[in-house]
């Protein structure tokens, strides 16, 4: 067995939910995400056991371009992030009545489809096929689906589109430049490529535009927090939980192997750029009114970290951003997923509209708090190990980069504690919120108990990626 | 014949088609009324079959000659269904002014 | 067998917190108290044993439990220490935890969340005894951030008050502060180490070959963590604030426990500290004038848990200036009988809080001592010990703080004097205020004036006891505590001899102690002074009963700029960034609409630009060729 | 050889079929005689062969381009049945000077001689010159037409030019001659000159900057299934054209030339995207598009020697998207006053089917995967690369980003604004085509060897 099974149950999984009916769609797309999420487990078994669970078949003969899946330690943990999220996304919505359901679980399972095929295509016209395919069911998912004004949401989402794809089509002419050096895409061709400084520079740049409009990292952010407002909340956990991971998947595993002295010689630059994030998102998240928009700009200083651990060149850092990569993935889906369990019952995001919920909602108010404080990057929960590890990374390239990095644990604290305040606490709301479900209740708990194991005991992510990302580590270090 | 051309020499009936060339070229960018514009499009194509002819000579060769024939052919069914069309602006705009086309712009 | 024992002993009190949780609504508050007290209980029972183990082996109980974090060739391990400083350490957070445990019992009865309270409280000690049993320093900061969460959870326990949770908030971003300062610390010992193990480290140092410029980063570092949790000068302030929980918390986490992290901290990590004088220097400094600032605020508070809570950080001010200057013993013996005087104050506030249904301000009290006797008496002893009277605990742990401060550098010794001397003076003012001359409370408030029931009772007579007597663990002469110490310190600290310099300077503050009582006694008994309402306060007294306007600055200095910065970047930066990249696009249109212009229609326009095209094309190949 | 008699003998039926009233059967028998024709084209494809004096030349080139232009002569006559409904009597008529078209454009891809590469462009460009004029009654219409012949005709009257010019300069009308003549030294300014304005009259063919003005106006103006026709089998066949023209005359493309190539290139995908990005018209605004379009497949004429697979894929990538777009243009617009995108307003939920055809057809001309316009786009930039012109191709990236603004505002247009009036009964044909061309398109899109190898060796 090899992984494009998985990318197969997920692409059957899209087409079936869409002739499944509007009433079982979601019910499909659940079964479909977790048989698939049963079969990355499968998967992950056989790897570990050590059987090479790769696939690379010849595709198209000139230019010579493979359908090449690498599963490694680090793919497939990216993968499992996305195969867990998704069902847990799709459980989320449960109970909650979709328009045109059928289409919209179809795109949701189709973009799962894209990401993991993403994270796990080794030639690299096909990755960027993947790359783009993601694209494409987002922006309908949240033009389609989203909320607020129309006409607004047009322009945003637009501009998003436009705007990450942009980026994306100077990532395929850095490729075309590559394949007319490399005579092939394939991952580990482009590798052996010896490439010039001034090749590599522009070469990276253009990888570097992809990804810091994916990411974002500023100052490419402007369409982030429109979009993450304005989706539809699902939209919004697959854009922030998975999609902006691609961004910094392709950092490891594209751009620093394949330009390591562009990335060497740029590190100061691009690290301070990815720290200033994490300062200006966190800054911004302190005034917001809306509440996702709020989360949105947290998402901009967390992920700001994580590009700069992988910035950083070091095996700590890429290790601590692999770790903060999920660990943000989990945080994000259920912050947000907390935004929507608010609007469900209060139909708005403005926070000062929002408050003394918890006397209402004692249960919700714990759980909230929970993904709140790991957010946040207590010890014990899993973001903490990747903020450690990350931090540590900055420390070992200049002490001033972790004290500037580091203001994210007491910038986070304060604008987290500060929005959580504003929404759940107080004089007891006028309104009256009902308490939580039990499938919302599901869908937090799980996000939490894999927050706080991982975040006590992360050695089994830690042995399963380690020996690739040490592989990738010394391509980047060996002499190019 | 080859007398004359030897006596006149090629680049004479080449200025001489490129001028013709240039009238009917400006023929067309000048007048306004759609029949003397088809008209300047065959001053144009007459000016090249003149040329052709000349070539011909020149080279020795019938293939020249022959070629105006194709393009008299041609020009003439062109100029039918260019007719046609302007027959039936006129039915719907009645003008041929080529001025009043401007329906269809930005 | 140790190793199940070491972690019931740990998880106890988190079995409390998850029973209360999940099962605290469908219970009686009562039981839910008696789990809560019970688990904490356990926990003590279980240091006992381990205590009584190691008094007689000395040996230390070290495990690790798992791989925790492995960050390239640094390994850390989730590790558990049992040795002379954890227990010591344990002894005191269970054993006053359980007191405190069971005061809340009957404190918090009337409240409806009173499992959850239990609930935190749990969570509290569970967090506190990771903190205080990690063998390394991660572990200990999983213990560190884990009782700021909780202290966050207790101070905003009352969440409807947005001031309670503003103040809640407050405490846990200063202290964030300081923890940032500690990660950084800890980044650099581990660059520098490899390791976060203490006996690792400890064994690097000795084995020389030490960066003693990073060390010192290190250790400053370190130490604003400390000064974060301990609340030092300049991050203090949420202390004072952080009074807006439930008294029993301010009892437990802000005066005996949490806030003695930072002691602990350096305590344990003593022979990095022994490296470098210059911080220590710093620590000492440091420690002296928070200790002579926050008793200075803390002479015109009219708060009775204000007052309180400037004593604890005067206090710990203290205790850090005898950090400084290497006596790691003396500031630990102080922190012990701290923990019991201010235990002790803290509940008996709250019993006076409790009697007269939430009244703080002490010009609304007085007179009080018939009503509540035991109140009075438990806390006029441990007021005797915190002003230092002899033969009080405080007194000896105090003594020996000025002891080595008159050995260290006079001035040091001065300033602590004073402090000592306010101590006294706003201890007794609060006394004065609070028990003698008449009531001066509402009449409603008098009807209902009445002592408060047994379970609080009980742990007030216990504390006052121990603050009575608490002295005997480090008596000149015997320095039991000295030596119990000494395996885990790098340098001995040599107990000083009873010599007629020590006997003149116990003498002296034992004076000034008593100059402080007489003061008080003067201007707040014999004549009856009440301090002035709020508005009517003029002058430097003004200055001082607004706490130096030190909030104000922050607020001035730190928060608006941020806050400004935000708005700014909300309202300018990121419309504007959006507009800039719609420019774009905008632009785009802009041509195109141009160029609609030029499509107009007209047939001999295309012909000419046809035309055009054709020129241009044919001169430029002739002017290229 | 066979094809363009075979083709010409089905427009002389389709003509005779008027005569015995046999309208009902001429869309089936069209359609049939073509498929067999398709097929006996096919069969010619490896055996390469020249006839009359090599007037015409079969060769891989000209089989597969004429293949496509066949397919594409089928997608658009199954379409004519329903739009001529309401002129029956003309059907045959229409469809016959279509085949005759297809006539035309084959053989303007196999000629060997610059006589028929002539005749073959004025069939095409006399039978376009009718159809866009097809509608008499409509003032617009008649515009088209009259704008489309007199610009055409000045085109052709350069073309002759030109061919007489490289003819003095050679001597010769046959190309295999003229490649001869070329290489040596010596030739007359009259080639170079020569070449230069049959090169303008083909870029003026496919819409090229700046000879583009006629295209928005006349595609706007003329009946839909004709600017169907013109955007999609007219620009591919000038396309093939002009890349055989010079691939075939001139051994490599002197530097100058190449010049010319890169600016005209850069200008015709700015002009068209940036022009596109304002219109309300969907057939003017795909007018534009195809001019976008045109300056890209012009990057093929900068990799000469190895850009010929390229060219047939990109093309077919291009006019299989034409031809949903198109059958869907058609469709919703059938019993509409103008094209306006307001048309197109709820079309995601009237009729979805459809709407997802065009939204697919535009993502594919916007280049975005799996469809096959964005491998098209890909392997073009691949091999300008290779050529070294990366500046060219960042233009193009940049012209497909801007490009995304105008094919989304009718994506948006179907799927969030609400329909005004309730949905028509969809003829069969309309979803047929649709659907089938644009499982061609994705397919090629996803095996795009079968098209991008067929001219490589």
């Amino acid at each position: 067995m090899d992984v494009s099974i998985l990318l197969l149950s997920l692409l059957i999984g899209a087409i079936v939910t869409y002739f499944s009916g509007d009433k079982l769609a979601s019910k499909v797309a659940l079964l479909f995400s977790l048989v698939s999420f049963m079969l990355s487990l499968n998967i992950l078994y056989s790897y570990s056991n050590g059987n090479d669970v790769s696939l690379v078949r010849e595709w198209i003969s000139l230019p010579k371009i493979s359908f090449a899946l690498l599963a490694d330690g680090f793919s497939l943990v990216m993968v499992l992030l996305t195969t867990i999220l998704t069902p847990l996304i799709v459980f989320s919505s449960f109970g909650k009545s979709v328009e045109n359901a059928k289409k919209f679980y179809a795109l949701v399972l189709f973009m799962s489809f894209a990401m993991t095929g993403t994270f796990l295509a080794a030639d690299g016209l096909l990755y960027y096929i993947f790359w783009e395919l993601a694209l494409i069911p987002i922006y309908f998912i949240a033009l389609v689906w989203g909320n607020g004004d129309i006409e607004e949401r047009k322009k945003d989402v637009l501009k998003f589109f436009i705007y990450t794809l942009a980026g994306s089509l100077f990532m395929l002419v850095a490729f075309a430049y590559l394949y007319t050096k490399a005579e092939s895409f394939l991952l580990q061709d482009l590798y052996k490529l010896n490439l010039s400084f001034q090749e590599q520079t522009w070469i990276f740049l253009a990888f570097f535009l992809a990804y810091a409009i994916k990411i974002p990292i500023i100052p490419f952010h402007s369409w982030q927090a429109n979009v993450y407002q304005k989706a539809p909340t699902i939209g919004t956990m697959l854009l922030s939980g998975i999609m902006l991971k691609m961004g910094l998947y392709s950092i490891i595993r594209w751009q620093l192997p394949i330009a390591p002295q562009a990335a060497k010689e740029y590190l100061p630059i691009l690290v301070g750029l990815s720290i200033a994030g994490v300062i200006y998102g966190s800054i911004l998240a302190l005034r917001q009114k809306d509440l996702k928009r709020l989360l949105a700009y947290s998402s901009l200083a967390h992920v700001g970290l994580i590009a700069a651990g992988c910035y950083t060149l070091t095996i700590d850092g890429i290790h601590g951003a692999v770790h903060q990569m999920i660990a943000h993935g989990f945080v994000i889906v259920g912050l947000f997923f907390a935004a929507e369990i608010i609007y469900r019952r209060y139909n708005t995001y403005a926070i000062g509209e929002l408050g003394g919920i918890r006397s209402q909602a004692p249960k919700f108010t714990s759980l909230f708090l929970i993904v709140v404080v790991a957010s946040v990057g207590l010890p014990g929960t899993y973001n903490f190990v990747g903020e450690f590890t990350v931090l540590y990374s900055l420390s070992q390239i200049n002490i001033w980069f972790v004290i500037l990095g580091g203001l994210t644990i007491i910038l986070g604290a304060y604008y987290m504690l500060k929005m959580f305040q504003n929404v759940m606490l107080g004089e007891t709301n006028s309104n009256s919120f009902s308490e939580v479900t039990i499938y919302e209740t599901i869908t937090l708990v799980l996000i939490i108990s894999f927050l706080l194991f991982f975040g006590l005991y992360p050695k089994p992510i830690t042995d399963l990626v380690h020996p690739s990302l040490n592989e990738i580590f010394s391509t980047i270090n060996s002499l190019k | 014949m080859n007398n004359i051309l030897n006596q006149i020499g090629i680049e004479n009936y080449i200025f001489l088609s490129v001028l013709l060339f240039c009238i009917g070229v400006f023929g067309v960018l000048y007048r306004r009324n759609a029949i003397i514009v088809l008209m300047s499009i065959e001053i144009m194509l007459n000016a090249v079959n003149l040329l052709f002819v000349a070539f011909s000579t020149y080279h020795q060769d019938a293939e020249g000659q022959i070629f105006v024939f194709f393009s008299m052919a041609v020009a003439a069914a062109e100029v039918a269904v260019g007719l046609a069309i302007l027959v039936s602006i006129f039915r719907n705009l009645g003008s041929i002014d080529i001025d009043n086309l401007k329906n269809l712009k930005g | 067998m140790e190793t199940n024992l070491a972690l019931l002993l740990l998880l106890s009190p988190f079995v409390g917190f998850l029973f209360n949780t999940f099962f605290g609504k469908k219970i009686s508050k009562g039981i839910a108290g008696v789990i809560g007290t019970l688990t904490v209980l356990f926990s003590f029972l279980i240091t006992i044993c381990f205590f009584t183990q190691l008094i007689q082996s000395g040996k230390n109980f070290e495990i690790s439990l798992f791989d925790w974090i492995s960050v390239g060739n640094l390994q850390i391990d989730f590790g558990i220490v049992l040795d002379q400083l954890s227990l010591l350490w344990l002894l005191f957070v269970t054993g006053i935890g359980t007191l405190i445990h069971v005061y809340s019992i009957s404190y918090m009865h009337e409240d409806e969340n009173m499992a959850k309270f239990f609930a935190y409280l749990n969570l509290f000690i569970f967090f506190m005894i990771t903190l205080v049993i990690g063998n390394n320093l991660l572990v200990m900061f999983i213990g560190w951030e884990g009782v700021g969460l909780c202290s966050y959870l207790l101070i905003g326990f009352w969440y409807k008050n947005q001031a309670y949770n503003d103040a809640a908030k407050k405490a846990f971003i200063m202290n964030r502060i300081g923890d940032l300062g500690f990660l950084i610390g800890i980044f650099i010992l581990a660059a520098q180490f490899s390791t976060l193990n203490y006996s690792e480290i400890q064994l690097a140092i000795a084995s020389g070959k030490v960066n003693t410029t990073a060390l010192g980063i290190a250790a400053l570092c370190l130490f604003i963590g400390a000064t974060g949790k301990s609340a030092q000068m300049p991050l203090y302030t949420w202390l004072p604030d952080a009074m807006a929980g439930p008294t029993p918390v301010s009892a437990l986490i802000h005066a005996a426990t949490m806030v003695t992290a930072g002691i602990f901290m350096i305590t344990r990590l003593n022979f990095l500290f022994d490296l470098t004088p210059e911080i220590q220097n710093v620590i000492a400094i440091v420690g002296v004038i928070t200790a002579v600032l926050a008793a200075s605020i803390g002479l015109l508070q009219n708060d009775i848990k204000k007052v309180l809570a400037y004593s604890t950080v005067s206090q710990l001010g203290l205790m850090f200036l005898a950090l400084g200057m290497g006596a790691y013993t003396v500031a630990v013996f102080h922190v012990i009988t701290h923990a019991f005087f201010k235990a002790c104050l803290f509940l008996g506030s709250g019993s006076v809080i409790h009697a007269l249904h939430g009244e703080q301000d002490m010009r609304n009290m007085g007179g009080l001592r018939k009503v509540m006797p035991v109140t009075f008496w438990t806390m006029l002893i441990s007021t005797l010990a915190i002003a230092g009277i002899f033969p009080f605990a405080g007194f000896w742990s105090k003594d020996e703080i000025l002891l080595a401060a008159f050995e260290h550098n006079k001035i040091l010794w001065f300033l602590a004097s004073v402090a000592s001397i306010m101590t006294a003076f706003y201890m007794f003012r609060l006394m004065y205020l609070t028990f003698f001359r008449e009531f001066r409370g509402t009449e409603e408030q008098r009807k209902h004036l009445h002592e408060s029931p047994a379970l609080i009772t009980m742990p007030l007579v216990v504390l006052a006891l121990l603050a009575t007597i608490g002295g005997i663990i480090n008596l000149p002469g015997s320095f039991w505590l000295n030596h119990y110490l000494e395996p885990v310190l790098a340098t001995k600290h040599h107990a000083h001899s009873l010599g007629t310099q020590e006997f003149m300077l116990m003498g002296v503050a034992l004076a000034g102690a008593i100059i402080g009582i007489v003061w008080a006694y003067a201007k707040y008994l014999k004549q009856g002074f009440v301090p002035k309402e709020d508005d009517a306060i003029s002058g430097f007294n003004k200055i001082i009963y607004n706490k130096y306007y030190i909030d104000e600055v922050y607020t001035a200095l730190v928060v608006s700029p941020i806050n400004a910065i935000s708005n700014f970047s909300r309202e300018t930066i990121e419309p504007q960034l959006s507009k800039l990249i719609f420019s774009l696009g905008t632009a785009a249109n802009a041509i195109g609409s141009q160029g609609r212009k030029l499509q107009n229609g007209n047939i001999g326009l295309y012909l000419f630009m046809f035309v055009l095209g054709i020129c241009a094309i044919i001169i430029y190949l002739f002017i290229a060729q | 050889m066979n094809t363009l008699l075979t083709i010409s003998g089905l427009g002389v039926f389709c003509l005779i079929a008027e005569i015995f009233n046999l309208r009902k059967l001429l869309i089936p028998v069209a359609i049939i005689g073509l498929l067999a024709i398709l097929g006996l084209t096919i069969s010619e494809f490896n055996i390469p062969s020249s006839h009359y004096n090599n007037m015409i030349v079969v060769n891989r080139f000209s089989v597969s381009f004429s293949s496509l232009f066949i397919v594409l002569t089928i997608f658009l006559i199954a379409l004519s049945g329903d739009f001529y409904k309401e002129h029956q009597s003309k059907l045959s008529d229409y469809v016959a000077i279509k085949i005759f078209l297809l006539a035309g454009a084959v053989a303007m891809v196999s000629f060997g001689n610059l006589a028929m590469f002539f005749i073959g462009i004025e069939v095409l460009s006399i039978s376009l010159y009718i159809l866009a004029a097809s509608k008499r009654l409509e003032v617009n219409s008649n515009e088209a037409g009259m704008k489309y012949f007199l610009l055409g005709s000045f085109a052709s009257g350069i073309i002759l030019f030109g061919i007489c010019l490289i003819y003095g300069a050679t001597g010769y009308f046959n190309i295999d001659e003229i490649f001869q003549l070329s290489q040596g030294a010596g030739i007359p300014v009259w080639f170079p000159i020569g070449l230069t304005l049959i090169i303008i009259g083909m870029l003026f063919k496919i819409a090229a900057a700046p000879f583009h003005f006629w295209a928005p106006d006349v595609y706007e103006g003329a009946p839909s299934i004709t600017t169907a026709l013109m955007s999609t089998l007219a620009k591919v066949v000038a396309m093939a054209t002009l890349y055989k023209l010079i691939q075939g005359m001139v051994p490599a493309i002197p530097t100058i030339f190449e010049n010319i190539i890169v600016v005209i290139s850069v200008l015709t995908m700015s002009v068209g995207n940036l022009m596109a990005l304002r219109q309300n018209n969907v057939k003017r605004m795909l007018a534009f598009s195809g001019i976008s379009h045109a300056g890209f497949m012009l990057m093929a004429l900068l990799s000469l020697s190895s850009a010929a697979g390229t060219l047939l894929y990109y093309t077919t990538a291009y006019a299989l998207a034409g031809i949903a777009a198109f059958a869907v243009i058609i469709l919703v617009t059938k019993n509409k006053d103008n094209e306006d995108i307001i048309n197109f307003n709820g079309l995601g939920k009237t009729n979805p089917l459809m709407a997802a055809i065009l939204t697919a057809s535009l993502l594919s001309m916007a280049g975005i995967p799996i469809f096959s316009g964005f491998f098209a786009k890909f392997s073009l930039f691949t091999n300008t690369i290779e050529s070294g012109y990366l500046f060219v191709v960042i233009a193009g990236v940049i012209n497909s980003i801007v490009s995304i603004g105008y094919y989304f505002k009718l994506i948006i247009a179907m799927y969030t604004k609400d329909a005004a009036e309730t949905p028509s009964a969809t003829p069969f044909v309309y979803y047929f085509t649709a659907v089938i061309a644009i499982i061609l398109n994705i397919a090629i899109g996803v095996f795009p060897n079968t098209i991008l190898n067929l001219l490589s060796a």
